[in-house]
């Protein structure tokens, strides 16, 4: 429609290999002063072709690719279990004070003071609220807390001089329950769930004996529910000298009202970058904390906080009652984050963290009974914690599937919720709106589902299976993405552009 | 609370619509004996005023390496990271968004991993790079996994010039492997070429190594690959690769490494982010995020994630990996600084970092009792000095100078007294001055 | 279309007002202490009725706002006149440093040697690159850096016993010129142009006489030419006891290649937010020194420095040969500003000062030299300097005007050029590129200009005078708006919204 | 140069483009005899690194008011800025754009201005107010060349109690009209009623004054009024609005004010921000630029700049003003700041400053020898103290205080042992217990 392509202020942007040029930099330098090379023979004699841009370019670029983005700060983000909370701006201001971005992992501890210090009071604060032991800050994001519960679990057990295979995961977990489990080496026995969306204690006592390391659960589980038997399946498990692993993904749906601990938690990792609101930053990067009980404490890996306020880095540097299972990651975990997590930390306090998961639940719940009548709730009957499962039955015969449905809501405005998982109901939606929505917002969302609900049923397919028409791109080809997939950018052949 | 925007009319309107009369009605299912009745024994909520002082209170505790001459190195570095790195990785749109599984929009995600994806390709000399893993550690671990996957082989060599927690984690986290490490080798004259059997799934060789030497990988490919063993090469930094023939070019078949050197902050040791190179013939076998070029419904170029069938969201137990979160925003920060430099920038920058480097190691070879281990490196070398190299860290501290790590702070097989010493382009030729002179003056 | 009325990332927004309530905040304080109130009957007693937000409701409203502007970030922002340059961040991180940002103008000044320091830096830059004797900072843009000027010139004239009540001001002039002479109570003369776009010497000649206090030129001129005759017509000023005021918003061009000091002006204010770079901030804040010849020194206003560095702030305080002619501004003008120039400065330094001005030079030309078959250049027949004029010759007969031109450039993914300015040609366009373009980006303008320029002469004009259609908003009605101004949020009246 | 993209061979291919061999023939206008030959005499250009490093230097040698007890105020404020508002003003499109003269491609800013205008007239009880001036004496300036438009007059009194600053400007810019300025006044018991004569423009009160005090304007306005003078209110503070009544309720006529308090740091005097509001009545007489609802051609509804023919770009020699360049991002930070803060948060924010501000004043009070002149004030009163204020200041200073502003640095007249003293919610008890202790000790 246009000459140029772009529309109006949604301007189109090509790749920097298409733009960018080999001579041309962003970054002035002073001279580099002569000196005696001491590369040897491995100095570089290939070219690395990278393109460089100027700094306005470069500005240009990000900025117009950055516009092709859906954000929080441009409206709601309801994927469930992702807990797309508001990101407060003091907080990466405090994690860019020069004391804690420009301090190195490796310089003298006794020149880090305020770092260990802070390091202790997130420790407090994490080990408060769950109501546990002790935290190993080190993992890396919440798979990684994973792997880490998951070893102390094996840890320990191998302390006691056992040996066991197996993993119990309820169907509904999330993939890297499995998958960490998995890399552990342990068989996966998935549990089902019962017709209401949660695990009986029954089903864990059929499915437990000696061989049986853990149970991974997640509470509230990943259909959005309290698992209200859920001391009893600690009880049984704890009977049957397992442990239970607690996925902590959404633990923002309870901070203030229980506490994991006291529920009969062993391990579970805290997803710092859901519910302690650091940035996704479009995949990462995030933290995963993992609290342990007393008996999984004396495993932890290095590094970990001695209350006394020490670092201990290395396995042999471990005093008595000391045995960690190893190291997750070079240096001390992600300082970055826990700037950030402490200072939302403070700026709730135990009120507003309070606050945050009430009005959390209270917003998807709110959602739920908005919805119930034009939507289909999975699991109508009890109430919902900080999101809600619909499933795909409202959509029958209408000829729009879960995902029509889903970008149709992009051309609307809005992120779509999280589609066909969990695996156990069929075109899964989980819609986690999180305590940062104002009434406004959720009535304005509510009111679109409902129109796009009804749309649906009165036929007018096309608005979803068409969508989205209004988004930067309409509907992107994946499976040829994955026949032949094309991972880096491939300079054309000067023949190939010219036979055109 | 000033983040939340229910008020309390809100809320009553709220569970009106819901039917109940209370937000504790929605938690009928927390067995009543694990409620908790009154607030968590914690502070109450405090003014962004009041926590941005106590956490500057904190961090003004810290001395900064900005602060005096500065030399830490190891695994992290310091260098100078354009303003526009900063303020753009800040866009809301980048900042607050999630994982792109959205493609139609979160093409500004996708481009830049797409861009990513390809400039470490291309740095690392390899055919394809993923969308990032946590860090360079991690990323080793994951490497030597995937080695064994792609060789159905359990066994695992480690080179005694990697570094000695990246050793660590792989020890950890590998665990169904068998890992053998060589003992450390602070001056780089280890014979890894008759240590490789046909047993093995991997070597991993740092180079530049941890204790600066750079390794020529060529001979020790050539003998791996005779006898079917991979190799993954590591690098800690970055920035050498604009200096140095890249591990692609030497016949490495994984290459991991540490991005955090273009365009992130020290941070205290994270958020980092890994870079992860391979061959195009094992990409089913790689971990982690990658996004891919393809069209959309109108047939426009286009971005979106690819070969998810590896990925735990799909595989579940079956997945190369159980990465989930990995280090996105590192990755945009990575893309633009590099974006910055361009070929030219980056090799100014590798030289400057080199001739700085070199001045550093000059200067204190020249103070007495104080010998340097290296004859070749890059950015980073190591001294011996004449009494503990912890001890003798700390009295330069006290004066002011970070001169470096103690080799044996991170492994507690390496000599006492050994310290490893980084310059960068930060690097003032009065900080090395300095540096020289209190050296003398504390041994 | 869509139910939302949102457009995918296009989302609409409402003003605070509506979306806002007065018993909300965003801003969390400490409990105010018990005192004893001393604001005696002044306390307040009606309420404000400022609507509040919390912080993720504010962080949308603003960012769903600026995405609907238009920025030089974002594409090419060929103002003429305007010179939108790229903004270093560097710039932006530097004026935030807590010791600039965070230091009072009323704190001793034996505790800011620092800012004091940085003021004199700048103003060597400043003398040094206009070559001029010293500089007043304080105006706070460029308007009022005129003010100063003409100040220091009506000062300097009554000091030598004399009133002069004309001021020349050529016709092409921007409109703050006539608009500071009338201000002073000057009559102001207007000045004709010749047929190329310049004065001549002999036209200034021809309107001096003795009650002439000065002219005031813009060079190079707002047709984007250097004034050829500008020495002659300063000699001609001169010998008639008047002053040579020169307008320095189009310094960009010359920095490094002349000095307005050895063209003959005495008084030149620089816009630092156009010649270096500060943001232009959606209209502000600027900053507009103002250079002044020997002979008008001594009568720069306060605050001034001295050589040896103090700064003399009140006129009581002066020494000999220290005449202000008063205070323009409390405080010292805007140090923000003195901070990003003089970065911009330092990081360009002499040699990419003048590089600056070169590129800004060749790419007016360039896009001069690429439209002049399709579209009519003003003033053919010299080389632009920083921009080139063009005026309405081509659209005459196609029904299209100089603003459906300019708007169809909107829907094209580009801000227009100025239009209808200067007034001395019929449907002006100035185009300044600024030297911030690559020349990939300057082809695209060319090429869209090319193709816009081509389908007005095909008669698509509809293209034209239909446009803007893909931008936030179509053409406003700026006459309504004009007529019954609305300026201010008007709750509705409660019943009101109950009869619509 | 990094910001220039265009290189060697851009530009040679530019030149043979327009047909000529190099750039200097561009330059054939400019008189030989003035080209410059070779580079100015100024330092060559230098990395962004370098620069950084030049300008922390600089930045260091000023004493930051966060570095210690802080009581300095008389026209501009230390409070806290949410890091939001920061973040949010500096969007590349909000930061990078020019005067929203296309308006369909500017709604962002134009909506943001309805909003600063809006805000502005409720706050100050007015019907209108302007996009912002450059600051508060600006604004006093020509606010006072408005009321002689309106009046057709050309006398204009200067309360006592105004800014010693704002009456210089005021007294220059005002070049056409006759100033008389009341004799300073610090015990704010000046008699304006009876200096009211019926051949004034205006008069001009700022209140809260200079010296701090609250001055009732209702019955200056009613005596003014009826011997037709208008009446111009000035403030410094506008956190100072939240707490006290609005000039616009007291019968004020134009009200000017700075508006840095919210949103805007200290920045040593600027860029700050003008509030400027009146009466509808006058709106055609008023400076400045003006955003106006409106609706576009679709019929939807938007914002413009609306009327032009009173601006200098229109109107020319005729416009009510030449200001062209404003405060757009300073009143940008500053809507932000008021949205955030709302009624609620202002009136908290405002009683907190003046809850601290009594108590510094109770502290000064009991320090032997200083005495506090305000019966009434909001954030900031005089205090009288035996010896010369400057050096006492000056003595305080070295201690790590900034006790505030010598009334006498701003104004020859004033007494020299007055020190005006500002406290906000910044001020913590410590540091007002410090301040009383040291003042203690120097006097
Ligand atoms: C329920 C659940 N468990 C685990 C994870 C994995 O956490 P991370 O992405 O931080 O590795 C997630 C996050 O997506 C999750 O939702
Ligand atoms: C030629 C000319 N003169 C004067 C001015 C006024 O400068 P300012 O907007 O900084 O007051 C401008 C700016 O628009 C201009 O272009």
């Amino acid at each position: 429609m246009t000459f140029t392509g772009n529309e109006g202020l949604n301007i189109a942007e090509p790749l920097i290999f298409e733009t960018g040029r080999t001579d041309v930099t962003g970054v002035d330098l002073p001279d580099v002063p002569a000196v005696q090379s001491r590369l040897g023979k491995l100095a570089r004699t290939t070219p690395v072709d990278l393109p460089g841009l100027t700094e306005p370019e470069t500005m240009r670029h990000y900025v117009r690719l950055s516009r092709q983005n859906y954000a929080i700060d441009l409206g709601i983000y309801p994927l469930g279990s992702c807990t797309m909370k508001h990101n407060p701006r003091l907080n990466e201001k405090a994690a860019r004070m020069p004391g804690f971005a420009d301090i190195h992992p490796l310089q003298p501890l006794s020149t880090v003071p305020g770092a260990l210090a802070l390091m202790a009071e997130l420790s407090r604060w994490l080990t408060t609220m769950t109501g546990m032991a002790a935290v190993a800050l080190s993992p890396k994001a919440g798979a990684q807390g994973e792997l880490a519960g998951m070893m102390a679990i094996r840890a320990a057990i191998k302390a006691r001089g056992e040996t066991r295979t197996t993993v119990l995961v309820p169907e509904s977990a999330h993939g890297t329950n499995p998958a960490t489990a998995a890399a552990l080496g342990y068989k996966v026995t998935a549990i089902k769930a019962r017709e209401d969306g949660t695990v009986s204690a029954e089903a864990v006592r059929a499915a437990l004996s000696d061989d049986v390391a853990a149970i991974m659960l997640t509470n509230p589980n990943t259909c959005g529910l309290f698992e209200p038997e859920v001391a009893e399946i600690a009880a049984a498990i704890h009977e049957a000298g397992a442990y239970f692993y607690g996925d902590g993904a959404n633990f923002n749906a309870i901070v203030g009202k229980t506490r994991p601990g006291d529920l009969g938690v062993d391990a579970m990792h805290i997803n710092l970058h859901k519910t302690f609101s650091t940035p996704h930053g479009g995949g990462g990067p995030g933290s995963g904390p993992v609290v342990l009980s007393e008996r999984l404490a004396p495993f932890a890996p290095v590094p970990f906080l001695r209350a006394d306020g020490t670092l201990v880095e290395r396995q042999d540097a471990c005093g008595e009652g000391e045995v960690p299972f190893g190291r997750l990651t070079a240096f001390h975990g992600q300082m970055g984050m826990y700037v950030r997590a402490l200072a939302y930390m403070l700026s709730h306090g135990s009120d507003g963290l309070r606050e945050a998961s009430e009005d959390a639940v209270l917003s998807a719940n709110y959602i739920k009974a908005s919805l119930a009548d034009v939507m289909t709730v999975a699991f109508p009957d009890r109430p919902a914690m900080h999101e809600v499962l619909f499933d795909e039955r409202f959509l029958k015969g209408t000829g729009v599937t879960t995902l029509d449905f889903a970008k149709a809501m992009i051309d609307e405005g809005f992120h779509p919720m999280t589609m066909y998982f969990p695996l156990v109901v069929p075109g899964a939606m989980l819609v986690e709106p999180t305590e940062s929505e104002s009434l406004a917002s959720l009535d304005l969302f509510i009111a679109a589902l409902r129109d796009l609900a009804n749309a649906a049923r009165e036929g007018d397919s096309a608005r979803f299976t068409e969508a989205p028409r209004l988004a930067p791109r309409r509907r992107l080809d994946e499976t040829r993405g994955a026949r032949r997939p094309i991972l880096t950018y491939e300079t054309p052949e000067p023949f190939a552009e010219a036979a055109e | 609370m000033r983040y939340h925007p229910l008020t309390s009319d809100d809320r009553a309107l709220m569970l009106s619509r819901i039917g109940v009369t209370s937000v504790d009605d929605l938690f009928v299912d927390v067995p009543a004996e694990h409620r908790l009745d009154g607030l968590l024994p914690l502070p109450k909520g405090a003014s962004e005023m009041g926590v941005e002082r106590t956490l500057a209170a904190m961090a003004a505790q810290n001395r900064a390496a900005g602060e005096g001459p500065f030399f830490v190195g190891a695994g992290a570095y310091r260098h100078h990271i354009p303003a526009s790195v900063d303020h753009l990785i800040q866009r809301s749109e980048f900042l607050t968004s999630y994982t792109p599984y959205q493609a139609e929009i979160s093409q500004g995600t996708l481009q830049v991993l797409f861009e990513f994806q390809t400039q470490v390709a291309r740095l690392t000399g390899m055919e394809v790079a993923n969308a990032s893993m946590y860090d360079g550690s991690t990323g080793a671990a994951e490497a030597v996994m995937m080695a064994a996957r792609i060789t159905r082989r359990k066994k695992v060599l480690l080179a005694g010039g990697l570094h000695p927690q990246y050793r660590d984690v792989i020890d950890t986290i590998a665990t169904g492997l068998e890992v053998e490490a060589l003992p450390t080798d602070p001056t780089g004259t280890e014979d890894l070429r008759s240590a490789i059997t046909d047993d093995l799934a991997c070597i991993v060789i740092q180079t530049p190594s941890f204790y600066g030497h750079l390794i020529d990988l060529k001979p020790i490919a050539e003998a791996a690959h005779a006898a079917g063993v991979l190799v993954v090469s590591v690098f800690t930094e970055a920035v050498a690769l604009g200096a140095i023939e890249p591990p692609g070019a030497l016949g490495a078949d994984i290459v991991v490494g540490e991005g955090q050197s273009i365009g992130n902050a020290l941070n205290f040791g994270g958020p980092y982010v890994g870079l992860f190179a391979a061959k195009k013939a094992h990409v089913r076998q790689m971990p982690g995020r990658l996004a891919g070029e393809t069209v959309d419904a109108d047939g426009r170029r286009g971005f979106a994630l690819t070969l998810s069938t590896r990925e735990q969201h799909i595989r579940r137990d079956k997945a190369t990996s159980n990465i989930c979160t990995n280090s996105g925003l590192c990755a945009l920060a990575f893309t633009i600084h590099m974006s910055l430099l361009g070929e030219a920038g980056l090799q100014k920058l590798a030289h400057l970092n080199h001739a700085m480097a070199v001045q550093t190691a000059d200067a204190l070879a020249a103070v007495p009792g104080v010998s340097v281990l290296n004859d070749t490196f890059f950015n980073e070398f190591t001294i011996r000095v004449p009494g503990n190299a912890a001890a003798i860290i700390e009295k330069l501290a006290r004066e002011g100078v970070l001169g470096g790590v103690p080799a044996s702070r991170l492994d507690p097989a390496a000599p006492d007294d050994l310290i490893i010493v980084a310059a960068t382009e930060m690097t003032s030729e009065a900080d090395i001055a300095r540096y020289a002179a209190i050296l003398g003056d504390v041994l």
